[in-house]
């Protein structure tokens, strides 16, 4: 589908919003609370808050929650009963979200949606759609243009908002989703502005190539770098809870022999327990290895087998991490090691 | 509905307040039955989490019994659970548990007329506080 | 490999289209065999009859066994395919869920989900001569294998069938153990750590790669399966490059953490594969170029 | 920070220790613990007001251990969490060197523990005015606010651990909260699994905790972790008179006791 362009004033962004959550959408923004800028929902476009780099943790939830009910059972005399409970009712609109968040659906999607699709995650990306705003400020962690995303990228989002000089909004309209949404308020979109989009954009300069670290990696496999970056890493799931495209889970039952649940929840690559074996065997015993195993997955595991790199370069997990592993620093001292 | 029927989780140590509920069952004087007792073998051996296990499984009000001090059959159990209860009821109390409803109390073998009296007065006291409606939403919260 | 797999997974995809991957199937305990001191034999059935009748599988699936309340675990299938209408799965008492699983009792209900991974490529053995090498708890997966061959006796020459176990009492399938040495068209040789042997043992005496070497058994046209701890795999592949057998030719499983078993939850991978989707089933060739994380 | 610089070069020269853990320049002009082998290393070694991560969580852990003898750049509160580790006979007098620096960055050099004892003795209290405003702040809020403050704090946790990776006193080898016959404390980060969880952490470091605030600042969605423990130092200082971290001998304050405890709920 090729990508429409309009304009949305400045001033219509609320109405716009006002109209989404008519339309039957809830709607999920940045709001600022405390010192910290995290999504939630929204009643109005003054709770969204703009002047951030990124937000601490991403939209991930949305899609994929933090803890999530597979099934309820409930034990009968003969038998068991299995009880689904159905997706969100409502469809929700992340708005305001940027580019490479948007673009992190892509790895999600490809890990949920390979081989056996995951019902769960259909559901709600199916009843989900994403209006994202391009970069206007970037920090030195980001490196989206590294891992093939820029700061006005389409991919992922319905529709793309930048703002342009005078405040009002290029309105990019990517998707048959991103369309049904503009009918909601068609008034508001009118034509597209003269104004270049490449301008009011950050600047985000490309730090290693992607493909090339891909075929590099594999070699890494025994080098001492891993055991270098990773002496002041403590262990902990930061980084992998904040990271949008983090995908690993774990699948724990609550209850009691009549009735509980099966859930599943995130978990995380780096801690020490995620592979111990009943036996106590651990092929991943160190943290060296687990932090290997963090960057080989995202960066040459996930390209080989599903075409998509496990990473937008959002700098989510430098950020959060409490001992600065700077993830672009290790990936370019490999890159250029 | 009827009246609110506190539940209340009783956890008692095995030589001196187990004991004295026996006591109170053999010398025939009534109590209010809201009562769920759990026998461990000292106060020391109560596990601070066992009193999160309780609420989060619908208790309204928890008593936490054993000997009084030096009449303890392993000597220092209840020496041990004291600190422990004091540290431990500031923390509910900091964190907004509310801390009248869980009831210390030192009831030896003897004293079957005083478990008597301390669990009808814990019970009613937890009648007027009504269910513990706080902590059981939290119960299933959080998950999508 | 990959090319069965293809074929596999658009056929499972499909029938998985819009079910939910982690809906187990409702499974009746039938019989439960005692094996060895902390292991049992569990015989399932399902609940539902025509799921049952649907159900098909090839030798060295595995699944994910759960016990409601407590949580899933992983073994392969011990039953053979050539025998329908149940599954058969052997596990030691470890963990938490295996805990559960060996406090039910026959009739009680449980969840299986599967089956997952690729299969021996049995296929492809046909006319040759095979060698079974196991070790401890990893007969399982070796069983549904030999009883699906000699319920298929004539596609293959000579079966020899090694086997060894810490001590005597620790031998599975006892009963099964005795069907095949009494069976003229397998060669079956049991064997016990030194130590392990009781008064009236009358197998070998040793650790299986010793016991193979004494057996040299011939490597020509020969397809060798070994499965057992990680120390046995380790002794025994030496023995069988010396005997001439090629690493194309000699197959093993490998087992790791798994909570999805269908490749999502990121836990089990080696290297690049996903020992869920990628194996169990690997044969020398590949252990040799995946990485030492197993 | 020169004379930090000199003390680790010259101990890395003759081979007192084998690396030197002390702060270097991180991204942004944030500082990240840095592990000093080489002698010309030395001078990546940096001391100023950003350095506040308590380097002593990585005197215990395998990978650090295996690097031969440890020479820590301790800032005060790294001082008292090594006395306490010394306390549960987790370091060993003279096993390592430590490097105190003190608030202003003035470099002294410990020999042995009872040194520290009577610096951190000659130091000030436990918790600053500010840290003890702030918690009667919260004790003069009703039990439903305080509730309302610490659902709302806690329901946004995601269990990444980073309290515990963070905190020094956090060294068992298997926490409870990976114990799962029972399963203690619910695995995924739902409220009830996020309130369990933290109860317990605070409860199972009270008593112990010297408060240097790394579970507070590790967090990364800011919940203010180390309240809880604060909370805790300062009810233990005030029913039982004892402090953590002040000696090299175990005074553990919830494994001792003395018959006259006073309190005055128990019926």
């Amino acid at each position: 589908m090729t990508i429409e362009k309009r304009t949305l004033k400045k001033e219509a962004v609320g109405e716009f919003i006002n109209r989404l959550r008519a339309g039957q959408w809830q709607v999920v923004a940045p709001k600022k609370k405390d010192k910290q800028v995290t999504f939630g929902e929204i009643s109005g476009a003054e709770d969204i808050c703009q002047d951030y780099v990124q937000t601490t943790q991403s939209a991930k939830g949305v899609l994929f929650p933090r803890v999530e009910e597979l099934f309820r059972y409930q034990m009968q005399e003969n038998g068991a009963q299995i009880l689904e409970r159905e997706g969100p009712p409502q469809g929700t609109v992340i708005f305001g979200l940027r580019p490479c968040d948007a673009a992190a659906v892509a790895p999600l999607a490809a890990v949920f949606t390979w081989d056996y699709p995951d019902a769960p995650f259909k559901k709600r990306l199916a009843q989900t759609a994403i209006v994202a705003i391009s970069c206007h400020q970037a920090d030195e962690y980001c490196f989206c243009t590294s891992v093939g995303g820029s700061p006005g990228d389409t991919r992922g989002s319905d529709i793309l908002l930048t703002r342009l000089s005078g405040g009002d909004y290029l309105a990019e309209i990517v998707t048959e989703k991103g369309k049904r949404l503009v009918e909601l308020a068609a008034d508001l979109f009118t034509v597209a502005p003269k104004e270049e989009k490449e301008k009011n954009l950050a600047r985000v300069e490309k730090r290693f190539d992607a493909k090339k670290l891909a075929e590099k990696l594999p070699g890494f496999f025994d080098s001492p770098v891993w055991i270098e970056q990773s002496l002041r890493c403590l262990g902990c799931g930061a980084c992998a809870y904040v990271c949008p495209a983090c995908v690993c889970f774990d699948i724990q039952d609550e209850g009691n022999e009549k009735r509980g649940r099966r859930l599943r929840c995130w978990d995380s690559c780096g801690f020490s327990q995620f592979t111990l074996h009943t036996s106590g065997h651990n092929p991943r015993s160190v943290q060296s290895q687990r932090w290997r195993q963090r960057l080989m997955h995202k960066f040459s595991y996930q390209p080989d087998r599903l075409d998509v790199v496990g990473c937008v370069g959002c700098g989510r997990c430098s950020r959060a991490c409490p001992v600065d592993m700077n993830l672009l620093e290790h990936l370019i001292q490999i890159a250029e090691g | 509905m009827s009246e609110f029927e506190p539940r209340v989780v009783a956890f008692v140590c095995n030589w001196c307040t187990y004991a004295g509920a026996d006591l109170t069952g053999t010398s025939r004087i009534k109590y209010a039955p809201n009562v769920r007792i759990i026998r461990f073998p000292c106060t020391g051996r109560i596990d601070f989490m066992l009193l999160l296990k309780a609420f989060a499984n619908g208790a309204d009000g928890i008593i936490v019994s054993g000997c009084h001090p030096n009449d303890c059959h392993y000597t220092s159990g209840n020496f041990h659970a004291r600190r422990r209860w004091i540290m431990f009821r500031e923390l509910l109390d900091f964190m907004g548990i509310d801390v009248r409803r869980v009831r210390f109390a030192w009831i030896s073998a003897a004293e079957g007329a005083k478990w008597a009296q301390f669990v009808n007065a814990v019970v009613k006291d937890i009648r007027a506080l009504g269910p513990y409606q706080h902590y059981r939403q939290v119960v299933g919260a959080g998950i999508q | 490999m990959s090319e069965t797999k293809e074929k596999r997974e658009a056929k499972d995809a499909a029938m998985a289209e819009e079910s939910n991957i982690y809906r187990p199937y409702l499974m009746r305990l039938e019989k439960i065999t005692d094996e060895a001191p902390g292991v049992k034999t569990f015989r399932l059935k399902f609940f539902d009859e025509d799921e049952g009748k649907n159900f098909t599988f090839k030798a060295g699936q595995f699944g994910e066994y759960s016990v409601f309340g407590e949580g899933e675990t992983t073994f392969c299938i011990a039953s053979s395919p050539t025998r329908t209408g149940y599954i058969e799965c052997t596990f030691r008492q470890m963990g938490r869920v295996t805990t559960a699983l060996a406090n039910l009792e026959e009739g009680s209900v449980m969840g299986f989900r599967g089956p997952y991974g690729n299969t021996f490529p049995i296929d492809e053995w046909r006319g040759k001569n095979l060698l079974f090498i196991a070790g401890g708890i990893a007969l399982p997966p070796m069983r549904c294998l030999i009883w699906n061959c000699l319920d298929l006796r004539d596609r293959f020459n000579d079966i020899t069938i090694l086997y060894g176990a810490t001590n005597v009492a620790n031998l599975v399938y006892k009963y099964e153990l005795e069907e095949w040495a009494k069976r003229p068209d397998v060669k079956l040789v049991t064997t016990v750590d030194p130590g392990g042997e009781t008064p009236e043992w009358k197998g070998q005496i040793g650790m299986v790669p010793p016991v193979l070497e004494k057996m040299a058994p011939a490597s020509a046209d020969t397809v060798a399966i070994v499965c057992g701890p990680p120390i046995m795999i380790k002794f025994t592949f030496p023995v069988l490059s010396k005997l001439g057998f090629t690493p194309e030719n000699v197959f093993t499983t490998l087992e790791n953490r798994m909570k999805c078993g269908v490749g999502k939850c990121g836990r089990c991978n080696v290297g690049k594969y996903f020992v869920c989707k990628d194996g169990p089933v690997f044969t020398f060739a590949q252990l040799k170029d995946l990485p030492p994380e197993y | 920070m020169d004379a930090l610089r000199n003390k680790a070069r010259e101990l890395l020269e003759n081979k007192l220790a084998q690396v030197v853990i002390g702060y270097g320049e991180g991204s942004l002009g944030r500082v990240r613990p840095v592990f000093v082998k080489e002698p010309a290393a030395a001078v990546k070694l940096v001391y100023d007001g950003r350095c506040l991560q308590n380097l002593a969580t990585y005197l215990l852990k395998p990978e650090v251990k295996k690097m031969g003898k440890i020479a820590l750049v301790a800032k005060p509160a790294a001082l008292k969490t090594v006395l306490q580790l010394a306390a549960e006979n987790q370091i060993v007098n003279g096993e390592i060197i430590v490097l105190g620096v003190t608030a202003d960055g003035k470099l002294i050099d410990f020999p042995d523990f009872k040194a520290i004892e009577a610096h951190v003795a000659a130091s000030g209290p436990d918790l600053s005015p500010e840290e003890l405003a702030v918690l009667d702040r919260l004790s003069h809020m009703s039990v439903e606010e305080r509730w309302a403050y610490w659902q709302e704090q806690l329901s946004r946790c995601f269990k990444c651990y980073a309290c515990r990776a963070a905190c020094p006193l956090c060294y068992c080898t298997r926490c409870t909260v990976e114990c799962n016959q029972p399963q203690w404390i619910p695995v995924p980060a739902h409220d009830l699994g996020n309130l369990e969880w933290h109860v317990m952490r605070a409860m199972h470091l009270a008593g112990r905790c010297v408060n240097c605030g790394d579970c507070g600042r590790a967090c990364p969605l800011d919940i203010p972790l180390n309240l809880l423990t604060q909370m805790l130092v300062k009810g233990v200082g005030e029913h039982f008179g004892q402090r953590a971290g002040i000696s090299a001998t175990l005074d553990h304050a919830l494994s001792t006791f003395k018959p006259n405890d006073k309190e005055n709920f128990i019926g």
